[in-house]
Protein backbone atom coordinates (compact mmCIF):
# COMPACT_ATOMS: atom_id res chain seq x y z
CA UNK A 1 0.00 0.00 0.00
CA UNK A 2 1.37 3.55 -0.93
CA UNK A 3 1.08 6.73 0.94
CA UNK A 4 -1.09 8.15 -0.53
CA UNK A 5 -4.12 9.37 1.65
CA UNK A 6 -7.54 8.22 -0.77
CA UNK A 7 -6.64 5.20 -2.78
CA UNK A 8 -8.27 2.76 -4.94
CA UNK A 9 -6.77 -0.86 -4.18
CA UNK A 10 -7.40 -4.35 -5.55
CA UNK A 11 -5.55 -6.60 -2.93
CA UNK A 12 -6.90 -7.09 0.46
CA UNK A 13 -6.60 -3.64 2.65
CA UNK A 14 -4.34 -3.67 5.73
CA UNK A 15 -5.66 -1.49 8.83
CA UNK A 16 -2.61 -0.79 10.42
CA UNK A 17 -1.34 0.61 6.80
CA UNK A 18 -4.07 2.78 6.97
CA UNK A 19 -3.89 4.12 10.38
CA UNK A 20 -0.15 5.27 10.18
CA UNK A 21 -0.63 7.14 7.12
CA UNK A 22 -2.37 9.70 9.45
CA UNK A 23 -0.70 9.26 12.94
CA UNK A 24 0.47 12.48 13.96
CA UNK A 25 2.30 13.31 17.20
CA UNK A 26 -0.43 16.30 18.30
CA UNK A 27 -3.12 13.51 17.61
CA UNK A 28 -4.85 12.03 20.53
CA UNK A 29 -7.56 10.19 19.06
CA UNK A 30 -7.90 8.01 15.62
CA UNK A 31 -11.08 6.67 15.10
CA UNK A 32 -11.42 3.89 11.75
CA UNK A 33 -14.01 2.53 9.77
CA UNK A 34 -14.25 -0.59 8.30
CA UNK A 35 -16.61 -1.57 6.04
CA UNK A 36 -16.74 -5.35 5.26
CA UNK A 37 -18.58 -7.59 3.53
CA UNK A 38 -21.90 -8.92 5.12
CA UNK A 39 -23.19 -12.47 5.05
CA UNK A 40 -26.91 -11.57 5.17
CA UNK A 41 -29.16 -8.24 4.42
CA UNK A 42 -32.86 -8.50 5.20
CA UNK A 43 -33.03 -12.20 5.10
CA UNK A 44 -30.64 -12.76 1.93
CA UNK A 45 -27.68 -14.41 2.16
CA UNK A 46 -24.60 -12.74 0.36
CA UNK A 47 -22.23 -15.25 -1.33
CA UNK A 48 -19.36 -12.33 -2.46
CA UNK A 49 -19.47 -9.21 -3.82
CA UNK A 50 -17.64 -7.66 -6.90
CA UNK A 51 -17.09 -3.95 -6.83
CA UNK A 52 -16.19 -1.99 -9.77
CA UNK A 53 -14.88 1.46 -9.83
CA UNK A 54 -14.39 4.65 -12.09
CA UNK A 55 -10.82 4.69 -11.03
CA UNK A 56 -9.33 7.73 -11.53
CA UNK A 57 -12.79 10.00 -10.85
CA UNK A 58 -13.28 7.48 -7.42
CA UNK A 59 -9.69 8.92 -6.25
CA UNK A 60 -10.44 12.67 -6.79
CA UNK A 61 -13.67 12.29 -5.41
CA UNK A 62 -12.19 10.47 -2.21
CA UNK A 63 -9.43 13.64 -2.60
CA UNK A 64 -12.84 15.92 -2.30
CA UNK A 65 -14.39 14.69 0.52
CA UNK A 66 -10.77 14.63 2.53
CA UNK A 67 -11.03 18.76 1.21
CA UNK A 68 -14.84 18.93 2.58
CA UNK A 69 -13.24 17.44 6.31
CA UNK A 70 -10.19 19.84 6.05
CA UNK A 71 -12.83 22.45 5.74
CA UNK A 72 -15.07 21.13 8.48
CA UNK A 73 -12.60 19.93 10.63
CA UNK A 74 -9.49 21.78 10.33
CA UNK A 75 -7.71 19.60 13.22
CA UNK A 76 -8.43 16.36 11.37
CA UNK A 77 -6.16 14.15 8.85
CA UNK A 78 -8.12 11.50 6.79
CA UNK A 79 -7.04 8.37 4.66
CA UNK A 80 -9.52 6.43 3.03
CA UNK A 81 -8.90 3.43 1.07
CA UNK A 82 -11.71 1.12 -0.94
CA UNK A 83 -11.27 -2.04 -2.65
CA UNK A 84 -12.54 -3.49 -5.66
CA UNK A 85 -12.83 -6.36 -7.71
CA UNK A 86 -14.35 -9.79 -5.93
CA UNK A 87 -14.42 -9.72 -2.11
CA UNK A 88 -15.92 -12.53 0.00
CA UNK A 89 -17.88 -12.35 3.10
CA UNK A 90 -15.82 -10.50 6.14
CA UNK A 91 -13.29 -9.23 3.80
CA UNK A 92 -12.97 -5.27 4.06
CA UNK A 93 -14.53 -3.02 1.37
CA UNK A 94 -13.18 0.17 2.52
CA UNK A 95 -11.29 1.58 5.39
CA UNK A 96 -11.58 5.05 6.90
CA UNK A 97 -8.70 6.42 9.31
CA UNK A 98 -9.06 10.01 10.82
CA UNK A 99 -6.82 11.28 13.37
CA UNK A 100 -7.24 14.71 15.57
CA UNK A 101 -6.45 16.33 18.87
CA UNK A 102 -9.18 15.45 20.13
CA UNK A 103 -12.21 12.63 19.83
CA UNK A 104 -15.37 14.54 19.09
CA UNK A 105 -13.92 15.65 15.91
CA UNK A 106 -12.26 12.05 15.18
CA UNK A 107 -15.59 10.82 15.66
CA UNK A 108 -17.24 13.39 13.48
CA UNK A 109 -15.44 13.41 10.61
CA UNK A 110 -15.38 10.05 10.22
CA UNK A 111 -18.74 9.22 9.76
CA UNK A 112 -19.41 12.40 7.59
CA UNK A 113 -16.67 10.53 4.92
CA UNK A 114 -18.80 7.26 4.90
CA UNK A 115 -21.94 9.32 4.13
CA UNK A 116 -20.17 11.12 1.25
CA UNK A 117 -18.68 8.09 -0.14
CA UNK A 118 -22.24 6.76 -0.37
CA UNK A 119 -23.21 9.53 -2.40
CA UNK A 120 -20.49 11.18 -4.74
CA UNK A 121 -17.64 8.58 -5.10
CA UNK A 122 -18.38 6.09 -8.57
CA UNK A 123 -17.83 2.91 -7.13
CA UNK A 124 -20.64 0.25 -7.80
CA UNK A 125 -20.95 -3.07 -5.77
CA UNK A 126 -22.76 -6.23 -7.78
CA UNK A 127 -24.50 -8.51 -4.88
CA UNK A 128 -23.69 -11.93 -5.81
CA UNK A 129 -26.63 -13.74 -3.85
CA UNK A 130 -27.63 -17.20 -3.29
CA UNK A 131 -30.24 -17.12 -5.48
CA UNK A 132 -28.68 -14.84 -8.27
CA UNK A 133 -26.95 -11.40 -8.99
CA UNK A 134 -27.61 -7.53 -8.67
CA UNK A 135 -25.63 -4.31 -9.46
CA UNK A 136 -26.86 -2.17 -6.39
CA UNK A 137 -28.88 0.72 -7.31
CA UNK A 138 -28.47 2.88 -4.30
CA UNK A 139 -26.11 3.26 -1.10
CA UNK A 140 -29.52 2.24 0.67
CA UNK A 141 -29.72 -0.78 -0.71
CA UNK A 142 -33.56 -0.28 -1.84
CA UNK A 143 -33.20 0.39 -5.27
CA UNK A 144 -31.76 -2.99 -7.08
CA UNK A 145 -31.54 -2.36 -10.73
CA UNK A 146 -32.44 -5.57 -13.30
CA UNK A 147 -29.23 -7.94 -13.83
CA UNK A 148 -28.05 -7.10 -17.43
CA UNK A 149 -26.66 -9.74 -19.44
CA UNK A 150 -24.69 -12.01 -17.27
CA UNK A 151 -21.05 -13.20 -18.16
CA UNK A 152 -20.23 -9.95 -19.47
CA UNK A 153 -17.15 -9.07 -17.94
CA UNK A 154 -16.33 -6.19 -16.15
CA UNK A 155 -13.12 -4.28 -17.61
CA UNK A 156 -12.26 -0.96 -15.35
CA UNK B 1 -11.35 13.19 -32.61
CA UNK B 2 -13.85 11.41 -30.67
CA UNK B 3 -16.36 11.42 -27.76
CA UNK B 4 -15.12 8.37 -25.54
CA UNK B 5 -17.82 7.39 -23.18
CA UNK B 6 -17.55 5.00 -20.60
CA UNK B 7 -20.37 2.70 -18.81
CA UNK B 8 -19.95 1.27 -15.52
CA UNK B 9 -21.97 -1.58 -13.66
CA UNK B 10 -25.90 -2.53 -15.33
CA UNK B 11 -24.89 0.07 -17.92
CA UNK B 12 -22.15 -2.10 -19.22
CA UNK B 13 -23.77 -4.73 -18.98
CA UNK B 14 -26.99 -3.64 -21.07
CA UNK B 15 -24.74 -2.29 -23.64
CA UNK B 16 -22.64 -5.44 -24.14
CA UNK B 17 -19.37 -3.18 -23.87
CA UNK B 18 -17.69 -0.73 -20.92
CA UNK B 19 -16.62 2.19 -23.86
CA UNK B 20 -18.16 3.72 -26.85
CA UNK B 21 -16.34 6.27 -29.04
CA UNK B 22 -18.77 8.58 -31.23
CA UNK B 23 -16.54 10.78 -33.97
CA UNK B 24 -18.61 13.85 -33.02
CA UNK B 25 -17.21 17.31 -32.71
CA UNK B 26 -19.41 19.24 -30.03
CA UNK B 27 -22.78 18.46 -28.38
CA UNK B 28 -24.45 18.60 -24.99
CA UNK B 29 -24.43 16.21 -22.68
CA UNK B 30 -28.09 15.97 -23.21
CA UNK B 31 -28.25 15.60 -26.49
CA UNK B 32 -25.56 12.72 -26.00
CA UNK B 33 -28.18 10.93 -23.78
CA UNK B 34 -30.28 10.98 -26.61
CA UNK B 35 -28.29 10.02 -29.08
CA UNK B 36 -27.30 7.07 -27.41
CA UNK B 37 -30.81 5.65 -26.43
CA UNK B 38 -31.19 5.80 -30.11
CA UNK B 39 -28.56 3.29 -30.72
CA UNK B 40 -28.68 1.37 -27.35
CA UNK B 41 -31.30 -0.17 -25.04
CA UNK B 42 -30.20 2.41 -22.04
CA UNK B 43 -33.20 4.29 -21.24
CA UNK B 44 -31.63 4.30 -17.61
CA UNK B 45 -29.75 7.23 -18.89
CA UNK B 46 -32.74 9.70 -17.71
CA UNK B 47 -31.88 8.55 -14.56
CA UNK B 48 -28.39 8.53 -14.36
CA UNK B 49 -25.29 11.48 -13.22
CA UNK B 50 -22.98 12.13 -15.88
CA UNK B 51 -19.12 12.89 -15.66
CA UNK B 52 -16.99 14.72 -18.40
CA UNK B 53 -13.22 14.37 -17.65
CA UNK B 54 -14.00 13.17 -14.06
CA UNK B 55 -16.12 15.82 -12.82
CA UNK B 56 -19.75 15.51 -12.33
CA UNK B 57 -21.81 17.59 -15.19
CA UNK B 58 -25.20 19.09 -16.06
CA UNK B 59 -27.29 17.89 -18.71
CA UNK B 60 -26.46 21.15 -20.66
CA UNK B 61 -22.78 21.21 -19.83
CA UNK B 62 -21.00 20.92 -23.65
CA UNK B 63 -19.07 17.34 -24.75
CA UNK B 64 -16.33 18.59 -26.86
CA UNK B 65 -13.98 16.00 -29.11
CA UNK B 66 -11.55 14.31 -26.61
CA UNK B 67 -13.69 15.07 -23.82
CA UNK B 68 -14.13 11.52 -21.26
CA UNK B 69 -17.77 10.97 -20.71
CA UNK B 70 -18.40 8.72 -17.93
CA UNK B 71 -22.40 7.95 -16.91
CA UNK B 72 -22.24 7.68 -13.51
CA UNK B 73 -25.49 5.32 -11.65
CA UNK B 74 -26.84 5.89 -7.94
CA UNK B 75 -23.45 4.72 -6.76
CA UNK B 76 -23.28 2.08 -3.84
CA UNK B 77 -18.95 1.65 -2.58
CA UNK B 78 -18.79 2.05 1.14
CA UNK C 1 -3.52 -10.60 23.96
CA UNK C 2 -6.02 -13.06 25.27
CA UNK C 3 -9.54 -13.74 23.99
CA UNK C 4 -11.09 -11.49 26.38
CA UNK C 5 -13.74 -8.59 24.86
CA UNK C 6 -12.41 -6.48 28.06
CA UNK C 7 -9.07 -5.85 29.52
CA UNK C 8 -6.31 -4.31 31.12
CA UNK C 9 -2.68 -4.52 29.89
CA UNK C 10 0.85 -3.54 30.30
CA UNK C 11 1.83 -4.14 26.55
CA UNK C 12 1.62 -2.11 23.55
CA UNK C 13 -2.12 -2.96 21.87
CA UNK C 14 -2.48 -4.26 19.17
CA UNK C 15 -5.25 -2.82 16.85
CA UNK C 16 -5.77 -6.08 14.94
CA UNK C 17 -6.35 -8.14 17.42
CA UNK C 18 -9.05 -5.98 19.06
CA UNK C 19 -10.86 -5.84 15.67
CA UNK C 20 -10.26 -9.72 15.34
CA UNK C 21 -12.24 -10.09 18.54
CA UNK C 22 -15.49 -8.28 17.35
CA UNK C 23 -15.85 -9.39 13.57
CA UNK C 24 -18.38 -11.55 12.61
CA UNK C 25 -19.56 -12.55 9.24
CA UNK C 26 -23.27 -10.94 9.94
CA UNK C 27 -21.55 -7.72 11.06
CA UNK C 28 -20.43 -5.20 8.11
CA UNK C 29 -19.58 -2.41 10.00
CA UNK C 30 -17.04 -2.29 12.20
CA UNK C 31 -15.67 0.75 14.10
CA UNK C 32 -12.25 1.39 16.04
CA UNK C 33 -11.24 4.34 18.44
CA UNK C 34 -7.88 4.56 18.88
CA UNK C 35 -6.49 7.11 22.08
CA UNK C 36 -2.94 7.97 22.05
CA UNK C 37 -0.90 9.82 24.02
CA UNK C 38 -0.67 12.90 22.54
CA UNK C 39 2.32 15.85 22.75
CA UNK C 40 0.67 19.12 23.23
CA UNK C 41 -2.14 19.69 25.41
CA UNK C 42 -3.06 23.29 25.66
CA UNK C 43 0.43 24.35 24.75
CA UNK C 44 1.99 22.16 27.45
CA UNK C 45 4.30 19.49 26.55
CA UNK C 46 4.14 16.04 27.76
CA UNK C 47 6.97 13.79 27.56
CA UNK C 48 5.42 10.69 28.26
CA UNK C 49 2.20 9.43 30.56
CA UNK C 50 1.90 6.63 33.55
CA UNK C 51 -1.47 5.03 33.47
CA UNK C 52 -2.35 3.33 36.90
CA UNK C 53 -5.06 1.10 37.32
CA UNK C 54 -7.43 -0.87 39.85
CA UNK C 55 -7.12 -3.79 37.58
CA UNK C 56 -10.05 -5.81 38.79
CA UNK C 57 -12.49 -3.25 39.03
CA UNK C 58 -11.86 -1.53 35.93
CA UNK C 59 -11.88 -4.85 34.31
CA UNK C 60 -15.64 -5.43 35.85
CA UNK C 61 -16.67 -1.88 34.73
CA UNK C 62 -15.39 -2.56 30.93
CA UNK C 63 -17.37 -4.90 30.89
CA UNK C 64 -20.58 -3.25 32.50
CA UNK C 65 -19.90 -0.42 29.60
CA UNK C 66 -20.27 -3.16 27.33
CA UNK C 67 -23.59 -4.94 29.21
CA UNK C 68 -24.77 -1.27 28.53
CA UNK C 69 -24.20 -1.19 25.24
CA UNK C 70 -25.97 -4.54 24.47
CA UNK C 71 -29.14 -3.35 25.99
CA UNK C 72 -28.77 0.33 23.82
CA UNK C 73 -27.60 -1.06 20.59
CA UNK C 74 -28.12 -4.73 20.86
CA UNK C 75 -26.76 -6.08 17.43
CA UNK C 76 -23.18 -4.58 17.96
CA UNK C 77 -20.22 -6.44 19.79
CA UNK C 78 -18.09 -4.75 21.78
CA UNK C 79 -14.33 -4.88 22.56
CA UNK C 80 -12.09 -2.80 24.78
CA UNK C 81 -8.27 -2.72 25.97
CA UNK C 82 -7.03 -0.44 27.36
CA UNK C 83 -2.93 -0.24 28.71
CA UNK C 84 -1.35 0.74 31.66
CA UNK C 85 1.89 1.59 32.64
CA UNK C 86 4.49 4.11 30.99
CA UNK C 87 3.44 5.30 27.39
CA UNK C 88 5.42 7.16 25.36
CA UNK C 89 3.83 9.91 23.00
CA UNK C 90 1.78 8.57 20.03
CA UNK C 91 1.38 4.95 21.81
CA UNK C 92 -2.00 3.62 22.42
CA UNK C 93 -3.52 3.69 25.49
CA UNK C 94 -7.04 2.91 25.01
CA UNK C 95 -8.76 0.97 21.80
CA UNK C 96 -12.37 -0.11 21.49
CA UNK C 97 -13.83 -1.54 18.33
CA UNK C 98 -17.23 -2.32 17.38
CA UNK C 99 -18.89 -4.12 15.39
CA UNK C 100 -22.96 -3.94 13.91
CA UNK C 101 -24.75 -5.11 10.90
CA UNK C 102 -25.42 -1.28 9.87
CA UNK C 103 -22.60 1.20 10.28
CA UNK C 104 -25.10 3.72 12.63
CA UNK C 105 -24.75 1.75 15.89
CA UNK C 106 -21.45 0.81 15.45
CA UNK C 107 -20.38 4.66 15.82
CA UNK C 108 -22.98 5.32 18.59
CA UNK C 109 -21.80 2.70 20.80
CA UNK C 110 -17.77 3.24 20.22
CA UNK C 111 -18.31 6.85 21.07
CA UNK C 112 -20.41 5.68 24.24
CA UNK C 113 -18.18 3.52 25.11
CA UNK C 114 -15.34 6.28 25.56
CA UNK C 115 -17.60 8.53 27.35
CA UNK C 116 -18.55 5.57 29.53
CA UNK C 117 -14.35 4.71 30.22
CA UNK C 118 -14.03 8.80 31.04
CA UNK C 119 -16.70 8.27 33.84
CA UNK C 120 -16.60 5.02 35.58
CA UNK C 121 -13.35 3.31 34.90
CA UNK C 122 -11.19 3.73 37.41
CA UNK C 123 -7.56 4.45 35.56
CA UNK C 124 -5.89 7.62 36.45
CA UNK C 125 -2.91 9.40 34.05
CA UNK C 126 0.09 10.99 35.05
CA UNK C 127 1.35 13.54 33.26
CA UNK C 128 4.81 14.28 33.12
CA UNK C 129 5.11 17.45 31.76
CA UNK C 130 8.22 19.38 30.26
CA UNK C 131 8.05 20.95 33.69
CA UNK C 132 6.74 18.74 35.88
CA UNK C 133 4.20 16.37 36.84
CA UNK C 134 0.82 16.00 37.48
CA UNK C 135 -1.96 13.36 38.23
CA UNK C 136 -4.97 14.28 35.89
CA UNK C 137 -8.19 14.42 37.91
CA UNK C 138 -10.93 14.09 35.29
CA UNK C 139 -11.79 13.51 32.17
CA UNK C 140 -11.75 16.88 30.94
CA UNK C 141 -8.22 17.43 31.94
CA UNK C 142 -9.22 20.76 33.70
CA UNK C 143 -8.76 19.69 37.36
CA UNK C 144 -5.35 18.75 37.95
CA UNK C 145 -4.51 17.73 41.49
CA UNK C 146 -0.99 19.02 42.83
CA UNK C 147 1.75 16.14 42.40
CA UNK C 148 1.72 14.25 45.53
CA UNK C 149 5.37 13.15 47.06
CA UNK C 150 7.38 12.21 44.20
CA UNK C 151 9.25 9.47 43.88
CA UNK C 152 6.68 7.62 45.67
CA UNK C 153 6.37 4.48 42.84
CA UNK C 154 2.86 3.17 41.87
CA UNK C 155 2.29 -0.28 42.87
CA UNK C 156 -0.02 -1.69 41.27
CA UNK D 1 -10.14 -9.76 60.08
CA UNK D 2 -9.26 -6.62 58.83
CA UNK D 3 -10.80 -4.23 56.11
CA UNK D 4 -8.23 -3.57 53.28
CA UNK D 5 -8.12 0.20 51.69
CA UNK D 6 -7.01 0.36 48.89
CA UNK D 7 -5.04 3.79 47.53
CA UNK D 8 -4.66 4.86 44.00
CA UNK D 9 -2.82 7.86 41.87
CA UNK D 10 -2.37 11.02 44.53
CA UNK D 11 -4.32 9.58 47.25
CA UNK D 12 -1.46 6.84 47.11
CA UNK D 13 1.60 9.19 46.47
CA UNK D 14 0.05 11.58 49.97
CA UNK D 15 -0.10 8.91 52.10
CA UNK D 16 3.28 7.18 50.50
CA UNK D 17 1.82 3.65 50.28
CA UNK D 18 -1.07 2.14 48.18
CA UNK D 19 -2.64 0.38 51.09
CA UNK D 20 -3.69 0.39 54.48
CA UNK D 21 -5.02 -2.24 56.94
CA UNK D 22 -7.27 -1.40 59.68
CA UNK D 23 -8.79 -3.96 62.19
CA UNK D 24 -12.29 -2.83 62.13
CA UNK D 25 -15.64 -5.01 62.44
CA UNK D 26 -17.97 -2.94 60.66
CA UNK D 27 -18.38 0.71 60.16
CA UNK D 28 -20.17 2.80 57.65
CA UNK D 29 -17.73 4.67 54.68
CA UNK D 30 -18.00 7.56 55.58
CA UNK D 31 -16.94 6.46 59.14
CA UNK D 32 -14.28 4.84 57.23
CA UNK D 33 -13.28 8.44 55.52
CA UNK D 34 -13.41 10.25 58.98
CA UNK D 35 -11.03 7.96 60.52
CA UNK D 36 -8.62 7.98 57.73
CA UNK D 37 -8.92 11.66 57.79
CA UNK D 38 -7.49 11.89 61.61
CA UNK D 39 -4.22 9.97 60.86
CA UNK D 40 -3.51 10.86 57.05
CA UNK D 41 -3.63 14.06 55.40
CA UNK D 42 -5.92 13.04 53.17
CA UNK D 43 -8.51 15.86 53.42
CA UNK D 44 -9.60 15.46 49.34
CA UNK D 45 -11.41 12.04 50.84
CA UNK D 46 -14.94 14.45 50.89
CA UNK D 47 -14.55 14.34 47.33
CA UNK D 48 -13.44 10.68 45.96
CA UNK D 49 -15.91 8.54 45.21
CA UNK D 50 -15.74 5.07 47.10
CA UNK D 51 -15.81 1.28 45.89
CA UNK D 52 -16.52 -1.60 48.39
CA UNK D 53 -15.58 -5.20 46.96
CA UNK D 54 -15.09 -3.57 43.65
CA UNK D 55 -18.69 -1.95 43.07
CA UNK D 56 -19.20 1.66 43.68
CA UNK D 57 -20.45 2.36 46.75
CA UNK D 58 -22.26 5.10 48.99
CA UNK D 59 -21.11 7.31 52.00
CA UNK D 60 -23.96 5.47 54.33
CA UNK D 61 -22.73 1.39 52.76
CA UNK D 62 -21.73 -0.68 55.16
CA UNK D 63 -18.29 -1.88 55.24
CA UNK D 64 -17.03 -5.20 57.02
CA UNK D 65 -14.34 -6.77 58.18
CA UNK D 66 -13.04 -8.97 55.13
CA UNK D 67 -14.62 -5.96 52.65
CA UNK D 68 -11.79 -4.53 50.27
CA UNK D 69 -12.55 -0.61 49.80
CA UNK D 70 -10.78 1.47 47.09
CA UNK D 71 -11.21 5.30 46.92
CA UNK D 72 -11.83 6.54 43.17
CA UNK D 73 -10.74 9.95 42.30
CA UNK D 74 -11.73 11.10 39.63
CA UNK D 75 -11.05 9.10 36.61
CA UNK D 76 -8.83 10.30 34.05
CA UNK D 77 -8.41 7.12 31.95
CA UNK D 78 -8.97 6.76 27.95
Amino acid sequence: MSNNLFEIVEEPIEINAIIKKVERREAGAITTFIGTVREWTRGKQTIYLEYQAYIPMAVKMLAKIGEEIGEKWPDTKIGITHRIGRLDISEIAVAIAVSSPHRKAAYEANEYAIERIKQIVPIWKKEHWSDGETWIGDQLENVPYESGRPNVKDVE
Amino acid sequence: MMITILLFAHLQETVGKDRIELPIEQLTVMELKTALKQTYPLLELDHVMTAVNEEFARDNSKVTAGDIVAFIPPVSGG
